[in-house]
């Protein structure tokens, strides 16, 4: 699922994050802050939206294709539904995050993993005033997988239609087809619509209303422009520790200089990810701004091709491993907003292994790997690929191709636009040497991105790049998948990691910070690193 | 042979053209690598969906069927579901077209208004410093990549002056959407701030629209009206006591307007070409954004549509050129296809 | 009195002598096409001589050995980096005068294609005429009904973003252009007399195209060509510009444009060089193929 | 003799060519009297056009420039003034071209240009609101009037169905039409003073014949002065009272009608001349070889290769002055230096000239206008058009 925007994304996604490459014209700041950003106080007649104390503004520079809650995938689409449309349950701002009730106050497992039943809370509405009922849900995870959209994959293999039934008004059960332990994790990524509404209305009808029960309701969609929320009287969850925000408004702004213009001049409040680190540094000059920086689940790795000659010689992998220099893109390409990753798993994901080797630049040790192998440094020939547009690892492209030169290795580097790279990864002879890739984060588990990666069972996905094959990892993450004790499956996790750090299937390189304009102002921001729930409106307070 | 069939001729004419073009574009698009079905559903999409939905988009099929399918569908204003957007192509491209169309006549305005009097001056003052002058912008204009130039007049303006915006296409609450056209809907809605701020931020793009056009406008007026001025007929009727102004402005301008109209023509068809930079640069939520924006996802629907939409803009123009080229010009009308 | 006749028939003599004099003479009276000239014949020498005269060709990725040193990023111009560095540290200026090489290169890729296959097919379209003739130009109709820029970007979609490809598909979209000219020419040169006359003596198809009507379309082409050169290194830029040309650490104009516009307007010089040196190519093709209309005395579109 | 109506004196005009400097008018003299009409005849690029340009104020310049000579029409010099020749083009002069397609408006019709001459007529100083007005179509004069007025002009050039002509454009109309209408404008602007400038040249032969006799019956009954240029002497004298023989930019003779054409003195016009009884078409025969090259033109008499009767060390050395003979005749020919009466000179001719047939040269050579323009191809196109 895409917290993409940047760097993954389905389909038609990243597309956009690209035109924001183009478009963001990136820092218009200097301009606009002579305008609006060094004298906040007396430019707020720029006509974009007074920012009374009631409102919120989240401007970004993208914009959804969808906002229908099924279809939904990306971060925006993902911001609107969590906030408009409730799921059986939620996530905690905590970092990691935690489960808690959504509209299940309550739910059981059966003992063979496979069969959950929750119990709903009897005070939750829709938006039009029906009650949500249990047999919503049912229709609910019915239309999921039907439409085949937005996260539908995400339950494929674990959930049938017929599987959710509704016991009685307030009683689902839900059986899934195998056991997954992640199933719960998965949840708060479910919108509940209303199944009556829905039915009654065209297709497309949801892309301007909305269905939901969640805590705040759509009064405003114009395409490419705004939506605008207002918030649901009767929700059933608590406010904030302070005045909640009556009306947030999803400002699409498509250039940079102006969101820069408008967290100036105080009409927006929070900003997305997108914007370049140049605005961000600049946002974070302005007295009453602060720009979050938390490092949390966007770990980019550079896949290698295990199977195919010479990256197929561990020692080649290790060579190339040891050879890159860590701190350069740390520092120099990424300003300090990354940390190097340990491993596959970010340090923020639990279960992760601080003992998993960390590799580190070192030439001699690289030479000697290298001679190690069979392959003559000078033969070698690889091909490095990345997303067209994504100027990180563009740069991180020329930086290998450097270090990879001083072992003698020769580097090509190849943009692809996304659609074309998934198209590639989808069978061994048309993916590339190495291909640079931001692994997808779904749900807050290390399933999320252990198995798509690194399991014999996910190959020919754009996760999977390196064709990675090793039966030992592959039942680690099985067992992991399947035994519900945490600190069971925390040691599966361990010694998965250990043993696919010690492979270098991959240059483990950072963990990438997202980075956020916030207005002083805005009370109970936490960047939880969550799709969506990173922006967790209800949870948002105006600061006395 | 009336005006009336020879504007009948004219514009079946463009039909022809218009059906090779959607040929050459629909192969062209039948031979993009990836599986539209599978973009469309997305990398995660099992493999059962991706082939139902093929069956369902007539991917099958051979393409001749597929084509024809493709234009039964055009006719009821059905042009495929966009992989980007989930919408129609059609209701995407009648969304974000008006503000292409915007621009690109905006800009057309603007490279005429300045256009002619620029070529006019350097005309009459033939080989003197004002032609010169005129002749030297005219080549700056023709020589500068667009989208340079709207960088470095972005610089300029939005961020060294501050003047105008940087990019966008309003900076306030946008006037309820009737034509799509934000000028005109802010007059509509009689709403003179928001007509303010729409002109701000259409000036730059516009006028970086026009530098080519204007320049290539001045440049073949002021050699037809050299042309136009040298013949005969402007001495005879000057002997005839035909105050001079009059010839210049009246006679010899309108001789000279033919062959400046077909610059007008071509160039309004570029200007869409250029379009495709412009937005992009100016952020400018147009057609030709929606475009690149198509084209860098394979949004195969999209592409098509996007191209199908150029070639009708360029085919028209081009067709409102030879009719108002017929009006201005009376040789052609009678003298048949060739001038 | 035999004087005369000698003058009149050495006169025909020299008729080629004279013309190419001719040439020169109106060529020089045009300070502008000089000026033209001048700027191409630097872009050739810089574009030849670019490993010597770029001061850190390895940042341009000369040899193969690249240089990256993002501690050096966005410097800005100075005596050691005239058009400053970019974001990898690397010299613009150098990287700016390889560029030469892409573009010049893109150019005459483009148009010897075009003028390849577009010249035959205007000439036996104009010369075969009929339906073949009728079939062909409606043909380059076809393609002319969208402009080149937005044509060459749904060629260049099926094929890989890469300067192969994009040269590729401007001249996939260029050749109907000179189709369109030669066709032209060959219609109004068909009837001319001449060629009435040799048809007459039965001279072969052939010979009447290479002898008689290839002559005759050589000036529009020559000046076409020129002109050409600056607009098909635009359309290039632009697709570079978009992502669809050359990628990545290509130093192509184009390409490098658009790299240096997520960091504007801090690091300004990172667009506005390669740009510049854009603009000096198309001029100076625009002033000599400027020139050459005039020299030649041929109106082309 | 009363004061000549026009009156060129020493014309030399040079047009800078890839070449050099081509001297194409050398010392041209020419005068109109009131009333009377002068033809200027001589071969395709003799420079007889870029004579009517001058005198017309439209020689193009540059290539053209007029580097000596003064123009009186009226005693008034225009040369030197181009608003007084601005002024008198306006009032009093009349012009009559050889392609009638490019002296019409293509994009008007017939009658909205002889409205625009009918409005303005005598006025000056036209504001921008009038010019504005008019282009939007309004005219403060009469339209009827000036209907009837058209209408009275076309049917006296004998315009068959005048109402319809006066809707038509140009393009629509044959071209002994179109040049019935253009003299018709030409009439219009109530002129004094008529310069045509081989009106009859693109037409057919028949046609050439009426329109010749609608020129001059207009000049009769108007009593209009005319300078008529023409390559075909028999077109001159049918309409001509003088001609003025032109060569490679110098007068050759000058004389009545009669006079030339009865007894031609010099021997390019007697070359001229010997070809005139294909009244139809200029027949070169009559005289050998071409015009020189103007930029490195033949010294002496500039005829001297040409000429069957030249004289070695003698023509291609010594400019021959024009010598004036009785009855305001003139000849450039060293022949006449002397007083030479016309028939001896005639006989010196002959005889010079077989002797130089003798040694047979130039017969039989192919060399048709488009060579000879070869060498001044440059000059303008202007020349070569009116000369084709």
């Amino acid at each position: 699922m895409g917290k993409d925007g940047k760097n993954h994304g389905e389909g038609g996604h990243i597309t956009r994050r690209q035109l924001i490459g183009y478009a963001s014209a990136a820092g218009f700041t200097t301009a606009l802050a002579g305008c609006s950003g060094e004298e906040p106080e007396e430019t707020t007649d720029n006509g974009l939206d007074d920012s009374d104390d009631a409102s919120l503004v989240y401007a970004t520079t993208i914009s959804p294709s969808t906002i229908d809650p099924m279809r939904a995938s990306d971060n925006f689409e993902n911001i609107y539904t969590v906030n408009v449309y409730d799921s059986l349950l939620n996530y905690t701002d905590d970092s990691p995050p935690q489960l808690e009730a959504g509209l299940a106050t309550d739910w059981e497992v059966s003992d063979d993993e496979q069969t959950y039943e929750f119990t709903l809370r009897d005070d939750a509405t829709f938006h039009n005033g029906d009650p949500v009922t249990a047999s919503d849900v049912a229709y609910s995870f019915e239309r999921m997988q039907e439409l085949q959209d937005g996260l539908s994959w995400m339950w494929d293999g674990t959930i049938e239609p017929e599987g959710v039934t509704a016991i009685d008004e307030t009683t689902v059960e839900i059986e899934t087809e195998r056991t997954f332990a992640p199933f719960l994790f998965t949840l708060p990524y479910h919108p509940i619509v209303n199944e009556a509404e829905v039915e009654e209305n065209d297709e497309d009808w949801l892309e301007q209303n909305d269905a939901g029960s969640g805590p705040y309701e759509l009064v405003e969609h114009e395409r490419e422009e705004r939506i605008v929320l207002e918030r649901a009287d009767d929700w059933w969850g608590d406010d904030p520790a302070g005045e909640p925000f009556e009306e947030v408004t999803l400002e699409i702004v498509p250039e940079e200089g102006t969101v820069n213009g408008m967290m100036g001049d105080g009409s927006a409040d929070i900003t997305d990810e997108w914007l370049s680190v140049e605005s961000y540094e600049e946002l974070d000059d302005l007295d009453h701004v602060w720009v979050s920086d938390e490092v949390t689940f966007s770990p980019l790795y550079v896949f290698m091709h295990t199977q195919r000659e010479p990256l197929d010689d561990v020692n080649v992998r290790r060579a190339i491993s040891y050879a890159v220099d860590y701190q350069q893109i740390v520092d120099d390409i990424l300003l300090g907003n990354a940390d190097q990753m340990q491993g596959p798993l970010p340090a923020e994901m639990w279960g992760h292994n601080d003992d998993a080797i960390q590799y580190e630049q070192d030439i001699d040790q690289a030479q000697e790997y290298l001679d190690e192998s069979d392959h003559d440094p000078e033969d070698i020939e690889l091909t490095y690929t990345y997303v067209t547009g994504l100027t990180v690892t563009e740069n991180i492209g020329l930086l290998l191709q450097t270090n990879l030169n001083e072992l003698g290795i020769d580097l090509e580097l190849e943009a692809a636009p996304w659609t074309r790279i998934t198209d590639m990864t989808t069978s061994q002879d048309t993916t590339s040497d190495m291909h640079a890739i931001y692994l997808s984060f779904s749900y807050v588990d290390p399933d999320t991105f252990l198995y798509p990666a690194w399991h014999s069972s996910s190959h020919g996905s754009w996760e999977s790049a390196a064709w990675y094959e090793n039966d030992e990892v592959d039942q680690l993450l099985d067992d992991a998948r399947t035994e519900v004790d945490v600190d069971q499956r925390t040691e599966y996790y361990e010694e998965a990691q250990e043993i696919i750090a010690e492979e270098a299937p991959a240059l483990f390189l950072v963990n990438e910070a997202e980075l956020y304009g916030v207005n002083e102002r805005i009370g109970g921001y936490v960047d939880n690193g969550l799709v969506g729930y990173s922006k967790a409106f209800w949870r948002l307070y105006e600061e006395s | 042979m009336g005006f009336k069939s020879y504007v009948i001729r004219r514009t079946l004419a463009g039909i022809p053209v218009f059906i090779g073009l959607s040929i050459l574009i629909f192969t062209l698009a039948r031979v993009l690598p990836g599986d539209p079905a599978r973009l469309a559903l997305g990398p995660r999409a099992s493999e059962e969906a991706v082939q139902s939905l093929r069956e369902e988009m007539g991917l099958h099929d051979p393409i001749v069927v597929q084509y024809l399918d493709y234009m039964a569908g055009l006719f009821q204003g059905d042009m495929g579901i966009s992989l980007t957007t989930n919408r129609n192509v059609a209701a995407d491209l009648l969304y974000f077209f008006p503000a292409t169309f915007e621009l690109i006549t905006v800009g057309m305005l603007i490279a005429i208004v300045l256009g002619i009097p620029l070529g006019i001056i350097a005309g009459q003052n033939k080989d003197e410093a004002e032609d010169n002058a005129s002749r030297l912008f005219a080549f700056f204009g023709v020589s500068m990549p667009a989208f340079w130039a709207a960088i470095l007049l972005q610089l300029l303006f939005a961020f060294h002056l501050g003047l105008l915006p940087a990019t966008g296409r309003i900076g306030v609450e946008a006037p309820p959407r009737i034509t799509g056209l934000m000028l005109v809907d802010s007059l509509v809605a009689t709403d003179f701030e928001a007509f303010r701020s729409a002109l701000a931020h259409l000036l730059l793009p516009a006028f970086t629209l026009a530098l080519a056009p204007m320049a290539d406008i001045a440049r073949m007026t002021r050699s037809s009206f050299i042309e136009e001025f040298n013949k005969d007929y402007v001495h005879a009727l000057h002997s005839s006591g035909i105050p001079g102004k009059l010839i210049a402005y009246k006679y010899v301008l309108k001789a000279s307007f033919a062959s400046t109209l077909t610059i007008i023509a071509l160039d309004y068809g570029f200007l869409i070409g250029s379009a495709f930079l412009i937005e992009i640069v100016f952020a400018w939520p147009g057609m030709a954004r929606y475009g690149v924006d198509a084209i860098l996802a394979n949004d195969i629907n999209a592409i098509i549509g996007v191209t199908l939409v150029v070639g009708v803009v360029f085919i028209v123009a081009n067709l409102v050129v030879d009719i108002l080229y017929g009006y201005f010009d009376p040789r052609v009308r009678y003298g048949g296809d060739e001038e | 009195m035999s004087s005369l006749t000698n003058w009149v028939q050495s006169e025909a003599m020299e008729n080629r002598k004279e013309s190419a004099r001719r040439i020169a003479y109106r060529f020089r009276q045009n300070p502008l096409s000089l000026v033209g000239l001048g700027i191409i014949g630097g872009l050739v020498f810089v574009a030849i001589f670019a490993p010597y005269i770029a001061r850190h060709p390895q940042d341009a990725g000369y040899m193969g050995e690249p240089a990256v040193d993002f501690a050096n990023r966005f410097a800005e111009p100075s005596l050691a980096h005239p058009f400053g560095t970019d974001q990898a540290g690397r010299d613009i200026l150098s990287r700016v005068i390889f560029g030469t090489r892409y573009s010049l290169a893109l150019g005459l890729f483009v148009l010897t294609f075009a003028i390849g296959i577009g010249v035959p097919v205007g000439l036996v379209a104009g010369y075969v005429g009929g339906f073949v003739g009728q079939a062909l130009m409606r043909l380059t109709d076809v393609f002319l009904s969208v402009p080149p820029l937005v044509l060459a970007l749904a060629v260049a979609v099926p094929l890989q973003p890469s300067l192969r490809n994009a040269m590729i598909a401007i001249a996939v979209v260029w050749w109907p252009w000179y189709a369109r000219l030669v066709y032209g020419e060959v219609v109004s040169v068909r009837e001319e007399q001449f060629v009435e006359a040799s048809r007459g003596i039965g001279a072969s198809r052939l010979r009447i195209i290479f002898r008689e009507i290839l002559p005759n379309v050589m000036a529009p082409i020559t000046v076409k060509f020129s002109l050409d050169m600056g607009y098909a290194i635009l359309i290039g830029a632009g697709l570079g510009f978009l992502g669809l040309g050359a990628q990545p650490p290509t130093p192509e104009w184009g390409t490098m444009i658009a790299e240096g516009r997520a960091y504007l307007p801090a690091q300004w010089w990172y667009s506005t060089f390669p740009g510049l040196a854009i603009f000096l190519a198309v001029l100076g093709f625009n002033l000599l193929g400027d020139g050459l209309r005039d020299v030649l005395d041929v109106e082309v579109d | 003799m009363t004061d000549p109506i026009l009156e060129l004196r020493d014309l030399e005009v040079h047009f800078n060519t890839f070449d050099g400097r081509a001297e194409v008018i050398n010392g041209v003299d020419l005068t109109v009297e009131e009333g009377e009409t002068v033809a200027i005849v001589g071969e395709s690029g003799c420079g007889k056009s870029v004579t009517a340009e001058t005198v017309m104020g439209m020689l193009p310049q540059p290539p053209g420039e007029i580097v000596n000579g003064e123009l009186y029409y009226r005693d008034e010099e225009l040369l030197g003034d181009e608003t007084a020749h601005e002024r008198v083009k306006t009032e009093s002069l009349g012009m009559i071209f050889q392609d009638p397609m490019t002296s019409l408006s293509p994009v008007f019709t017939v009658g909205e240009m002889m409205r625009d001459v009918m409005t303005y007529q005598n006025k000056t100083n036209v504001g921008w609101l009038e010019i504005f007005r008019n282009i939007v179509g309004r005219r403060d004069v009469s339209e009827a009037d000036m209907h009837d007025r058209c209408i009275e002009l076309l049917d006296r050039l004998q315009i068959p169905d005048p109402e319809g002509i006066l809707d038509r454009y140009p393009i629509e109309l044959s071209g002994g039409m179109r040049q019935r209408v253009l003299i018709a404008m030409a009439m219009l602007g109530e002129p004094e003073f008529l310069i045509a400038d081989e009106p009859t040249t693109a037409l057919d032969v028949t046609v050439q014949d009426q329109i010749l006799d609608l020129l001059s019956e207009q000049v009769k009954r108007e009593d209009l002065s005319m300078l008529y240029i023409t390559h075909n002497l028999g077109v001159a004298r049918r309409i001509a009272d003088r001609i003025y023989v032109m060569y490679a930019g110098e007068i050759a003779e000058v004389g009545s009608c009669e006079d030339i054409l009865d007894e031609p003195l010099h021997p390019y016009s007697r070359g001229l001349v010997d070809s005139v009884p294909k009244l139809t078409e200029f027949d070169r025969e009559g005289i050998e070889g071409l015009i020189p090259n103007y930029t490195e033109p033949p010294s002496g008499c500039r005829f001297h290769p040409r000429c069957p009767a030249a004289v070695a060390g003698e023509c291609d050395v010594t400019r021959p002055p024009r010598f004036e003979l009785a009855d305001g005749r003139e000849v450039a020919c060293l022949l006449y230096e002397d007083g030479l009466s016309p028939a001896a000179a005639n006989e010196i001719a002959a005889t010079e000239a077989d002797t130089n047939r003798g040694s047979g040269t130039t017969h039989g050579r192919s060399s048709g206008p488009r060579e000879s323009d070869e060498s001044i191809e440059s000059l303008t196109q202007r020349m070569e058009d009116a000369n084709e």
